[in-house]
């Protein structure tokens, strides 16, 4: 059975098995990127976040992102997976990898990505602190949806 | 038929994560004005529509046996 | 014993526990830079690396590269692990791990590192092809060491 | 006594992996020149020179006891 590259999950994340799933003879970096639950953002202390995820949009999303990548970045190879439910502080969220064969692309193309989950990856979080919860949009820093629906490519990405 | 999901925010509002609408045929802007006169949900006009799991746009056709979800401001990663 | 968090070794890096080195309950985010050997390079067909150290020399250089990260970016951890040795094609050579509160500094920092590696680090590999070998340096690419020697800062560097 | 190592192509060329110089005191730049010009190493002119695992500058004086290594280019990674 071929591994997936785009995967949403509710069991814990391996860095290692995104890692081989990237790994090329020709790769001279492999990039990861690992989001993981912070306890202190700004005066809050978050006690653990709870993430939902409309999963098979999701999964479809993360493949578009991998397909933007190919194009933008030939010869890279990408395998992202992230994980739903209920995460504890220093749990992984989400990983992200990234194989070129050269240090550039590796860098610029991981960072597109969680640029790019973050607008058009339909996957919710809701925080939970000490004195109550919310789920957590990116209302408060950007208009929603700025041309009516998340940007499908990006091109001032950087 | 058209279901419609709900996720996040909406889905606690609501009480359910989904709504079963006995419409034939309906645009994209047409179905957000419903779902927030009809069932008050505060956060529909902030949120993207997915049809059949692609995004759509306001003048966008949903038919009978199609699957819409309401997508609230995303916050992955 | 507390960890190494900058070493130099003969054995196989595991990037996990570079990982584990930087965790924190305050990260957000976990970069990590895995350089590996690749098999082509131009046209040339690379058979194995060798790479040398003047080791003790290259790990106080990477505890170095550590400090310049965590001046320029507060609140980020950072853990090396360089391998010498005979290493061949896909083995990890390098591998980089940066835990920060948010994302943009910890792949801002890995990339400044891996950039000074290749700057100060005494640390060299030889080419093993198919029809010949050879030492390399940057020579092609750089004047070695433009300012007389290698710039322990390099506000320029992004 | 003064200790040089040697490292990469340096070292295969001169078949050894230092070098001991029977010398009390000498700067960065004459020891330099002395291992051009007494072991024909080709590749000191573009090297750095460290003193004690740091890197020196060409008026850096060097006494016996001290532990030299010529750096040529970098390429870890």
């Amino acid at each position: 059975m071929r591994d997936k590259l785009f995967e949403v999950v509710e069991d814990p994340i391996s860095v290692d098995s995104l890692i081989k799933k990237v790994e090329d003879r020709n790769a001279g970096a492999i990039t990861t990127f690992i989001g993981t639950v912070r306890e202190i953002t700004g005066k809050k202390k978050t006690i653990y976040l709870e993430y939902q995820a409309y999963k098979p949009m999701a999964e479809k999303m993360l493949a578009q992102i991998g397909k933007e990548i190919n194009e933008r970045w030939p010869d890279t190879k990408v395998a992202i997976t992230h994980r739903i439910g209920s995460l504890d502080i220093s749990a992984i969220a989400v990983v992200i990898a990234v194989s070129s064969p050269h240090r550039k692309p590796a860098y610029q193309a991981n960072e597109y990505a969680i640029e790019r989950i973050k607008q058009i990856v339909p996957i919710w979080k809701k925080e939970q602190w000490e004195d109550g919860e919310a789920w957590i949009g990116d209302q408060k820093e950007n208009v929603p949806y700025p041309t009516g629906k998340p940007e499908i490519k990006d091109e001032d990405n950087d | 038929m058209i279901e419609v999901l709900l996720f996040a925010q909406l889905q606690e509002e609501a009480g359910k994560d989904k709504i079963l609408l006995d419409i034939k045929e309906i645009t994209v802007k047409e179905i957000k004005e419903k779902l927030q006169s009809q069932f008050h949900l505060s956060q529909v006009k902030e949120s993207m529509v997915a049809v059949n799991e692609e995004y759509a746009l306001d003048g966008d056709i949903i038919q009978t046996g199609d699957t819409v979800a309401i997508i609230p401001p995303v916050s992955g990663g």
